[in-house]
């Protein structure tokens, strides 16, 4: 684990890497989504665990995204993801669409280093037939019982905000620990984190239960604020809709999308 | 009689708020997903009712939301059992209660390209009773059949389902689903609405009485129940709904 | 969810039932076993979650016990657990043999929802012959790769100690999240709580953090020191090695077993 | 020399350790069961010599345990390959380095019944690398068959595997396991013991030189860590070993 700048952390993120992100419910990156973005990676291929909203917009607006996993990819109450919306529409991406407990179960599955989880529901759904990496078989417990199996989730990388990190890599991520299974399942976690804790957060048994273990982070780096314009669990604070309307309104077009970048002053590597 | 103080019209949304909340009233509890403000005004105001037996989680929110185990709780919760009653909607329903939230158009949704499936697909084998609700009431969104089956409506007897969808409520109507027939049956239909209408703004078909019944309006105490506790309650979630939509 | 005397917690527990417990590591309620014993059930089958010791071993001596799922029972540094090697050796017991992932697998697929889980490692151990539960398929995703099935383990009641409780059911574990586990899998969890937390556990977010929220509790009890003469981490108490050692002498006979309960003022009903 | 002071004499617990100690000092996670004081010296002094990139993991411990996900995360942690060293021990052991911690008789242990299999049928295919340790060394620990396989020294060339035994250490010896030829090879014997101790008193068929190594003693650095940090970690965790088996 290293402490590192928001530009050395998104070096560890390469064009082709399955890259994880959080949903904006939980703690979302977006910083170093910018810095991402400035990096200019292609061929993301991207797991919303299990769902995603502006974070995944901008990185398929600017190109760099060639797969999106994902339950769903929305701006919440301020609409469709629009640049998300015209790749699907265009066939500009692979699609692998899914459901939240499935993709929650491929993560565990990498959790547990176990080829696939067996998952209820989902029978009868046109999902099954446009994944040819889930499988039903019959239950091997109980004839007759067609059940279905989804592989592994391996993210390369998991990309998220954190509400407090300390000098020894460990993460404070309180009860959003959708993002503890995303570095457990990871091969390499990145993160970016709104406080340093001092002091180590697995010494206070209250702290620990929330944490997630040094072994787990590859590199973090401070930086206060660094999921805005989006909400956070970790100090309150709510999305500026204002912003996402805004966003949402431009995106429409690809120029208007340019002209958001630029409004914001990201400038898109190659 | 003199005296008596004239309780302002129900607004459509405290009326679609009262409709759910009945349809989830025997529930011990009640989960609302995101960016669902009336749903979540229904939970609560059914909650209200129930004399404190019935939890409410609103997906989003801060004070609605016991889980400690990350985004995959709620759903292994649903598996457990532990959960009564989840609301759905759908970009496309059809008739078989099927619903569509991928895509109009041939898949990948080629002409509209919808959010996804979320955790429908999964909580519609699993709660054991599903409302759907959509306020749009068109053949735009009640289709003959859905373009892309995100959740299905029903399932052969030998696929393990322990819930299904139950309800369907829009600005026009309630429907009842019947598993067995595989049909809605039109339960009721909102004041100022008739028949004639419901059969020409909606895609699929679906049973009724020739002189259905009228949805009950929204009761004294319910109204009181939305204006004031609930209302309070949904301030910190839905800001702009809570001053939208609750009358005075 | 309720707050009730320990009689009250342990009249929950009925003879025949799937009993969970946990590892001692963890927090082991053991004012509540021997009160169990005073209540007297017969023929639970226990499941060590997945191993166990003191706790068990009264349990066994005292007849309560026809079916044991244990990776290991033992007290530790003390030895051998003398009452479970006794019935484990006459054959008294029905001994349902694991090793520790396959119960917290099993566990996690009643959490899940799921039939079954499956698991790496384990294949060529005799444990697999014994267990005709325990299935080995091909795996669906891979030719030639034959894969371990473990099913699902819903225990009736799991019963455990922890350091806090709240006046709304809540329960606080931090890291002993096995607890959380046993809680989210089984049908009805009786806790033991060391100390009442004033106020509501879910609204801290720190405390949150490990935290079961009441949703999962069946009913709490407050008794400061339930887990004696074990250790526990909610406190840093340690075991009490002195005890356990003369346990452990005294209960390689029956007769010294009955001189022991004796001696601790336990009642054994029947 | 004069001046030179003496250092006093390893103690057997301070061999061990010292001799676990080099079998993982390329990990940079080792884990150490509970109640095992040698083996936990042993990763503590690996770690110690490692200038600060062998992490370690004591289970049972306060201080030496950074997992937050309850008993589980261990298994999971192996199985994801972030774990490259465990200690093991073994009620029985035989030639093929299959470990009984089941029973000795038919199973299920008519004549002794052993606490059970624990951890070891799952982490023995998923850590690279497993070291056995069993203090004793007799025909009765040391057998030509284990009477249960807790865990399997060998898999057959399709079962999953990226772990397995490679090293077992006693009182008396090092021994190296060889999965290809499915045989232990005697690599060093400690000094005070010959190889005809060593054949008398194990069970089973080993290769061996007829002119066997003598495992090398305790070295200064490993003797002065074991004596002052090993030793101040490990005291809130086995007060009584520490106070018993380390020299002054």
């Amino acid at each position: 684990m290293s402490r590192v700048t928001l530009e050395q952390l998104v070096s560890k993120i390469s064009s082709g890497d399955k890259l994880a992100i959080p949903p904006e419910y939980s703690g979302v990156a977006m910083a170093a989504t910018r810095a991402l973005l400035t990096r200019g990676v292609k061929n993301l291929h991207l797991i919303a665990c299990p769902q995603a909203g502006l974070q995944a917009d901008l990185l398929i607006g600017a190109g760099c995204v060639a797969t999106v996993e994902a339950a769903g990819i929305s701006l919440g109450e301020s609409g469709l993801a629009p640049r998300f919306r015209d790749a699907a529409q265009q066939g500009k991406i692979r699609m692998l669409d899914a459901t939240c407990p499935a993709i929650q179960s491929g993560l565990q599955a990498a959790e547990k280093g176990i080829p696939f989880l067996p998952i209820r529901g989902i029978l009868g759904s046109d999902l099954i037939d446009l994944r040819d990496d889930w499988l039903v078989i019959d239950n091997p417990y109980t004839e007759g019982d067609p059940l279905l199996l989804v592989p592994a989730i391996q993210p390369d990388v998991s990309l998220f905000h954190a509400p407090l990190g300390d000098d020894y890599g460990n993460v404070w991520v309180g009860i959003r620990r959708e993002l503890m299974l995303m570095a457990h399942a990871s091969k390499s976690t990145l993160v970016t984190v709104e406080k340093r804790y001092k002091g180590d957060l697995l010494a206070d048994p209250v702290y620990a239960a929330g944490t997630i273990p040094h072994m787990y982070i590859t590199a973090t780096a401070e930086v206060a604020g660094g999921m805005r314009p989006l909400g956070f669990f970790g100090d309150g604070s709510v999305t500026d809709v204002e912003h996402l309307a805004g966003y949402e309104k431009l995106a429409r077009s690809q120029q208007g999308f340019e002209q958001y970048l630029q409004e914001q002053g990201i400038e898109v590597g190659s | 009689m003199s005296g008596v103080q004239q309780v302002p019209a129900e607004t459509n949304e405290e009326l679609l708020a009262a409709v759910l909340g009945r349809l989830v009233a025997d529930s011990t509890h009640t989960v609302v997903g995101a960016n669902s403000p009336i749903p979540a005004s229904a939970a609560l105001l059914a909650a209200g009712l129930s004399e404190g037996n019935h939890q409410v989680t609103i997906l989003g929110s801060r004070e609605f939301m016991q889980f400690t185990d990350g985004g995959k709780e709620l759903f292994d919760y649903a598996a457990q059992g532990r959960m009564d009653a989840f609301f759905v909607g759908g970009g496309q329903i059809d008739g078989q209660a099927n619903i569509n939230l991928v895509g109009v158009g041939d898949y990948p949704g080629t002409k509209l390209r919808l959010p996804g499936s979320f955790g429908s697909a999964y909580l519609y084998h699993l709660v054991p009773n599903v409302v759907l609700f959509r306020k749009e009431h068109s053949r735009r969104v009640l289709v003959p059949k859905v373009d892309f089956i995100s959740a299905a409506g029903l399932s052969p007897a030998n696929h393990y389902r322990v819930g299904g969808p139950r309800w369907l409520v829009t600005e026009l109507v309630v429907m009842k689903f019947d598993a067995d027939r595989g049909r809605f049956y039109l339960q009721s239909i909102h004041a100022g609405h008739d028949l004639d209408e419901v059969l020409d703004r909606t895609g699929f078909e679906f049973d009724y009485d020739p002189e259905p019944a009228v949805t009950p309006p929204v009761d004294d105490q319910e109204l009181a129940l939305l204006r004031t506790s609930v209302r309070e309650s949904l301030q910190p979630v839905y800001p702009g709904f809570c001053s939208r939509a609750f009358g005075q």
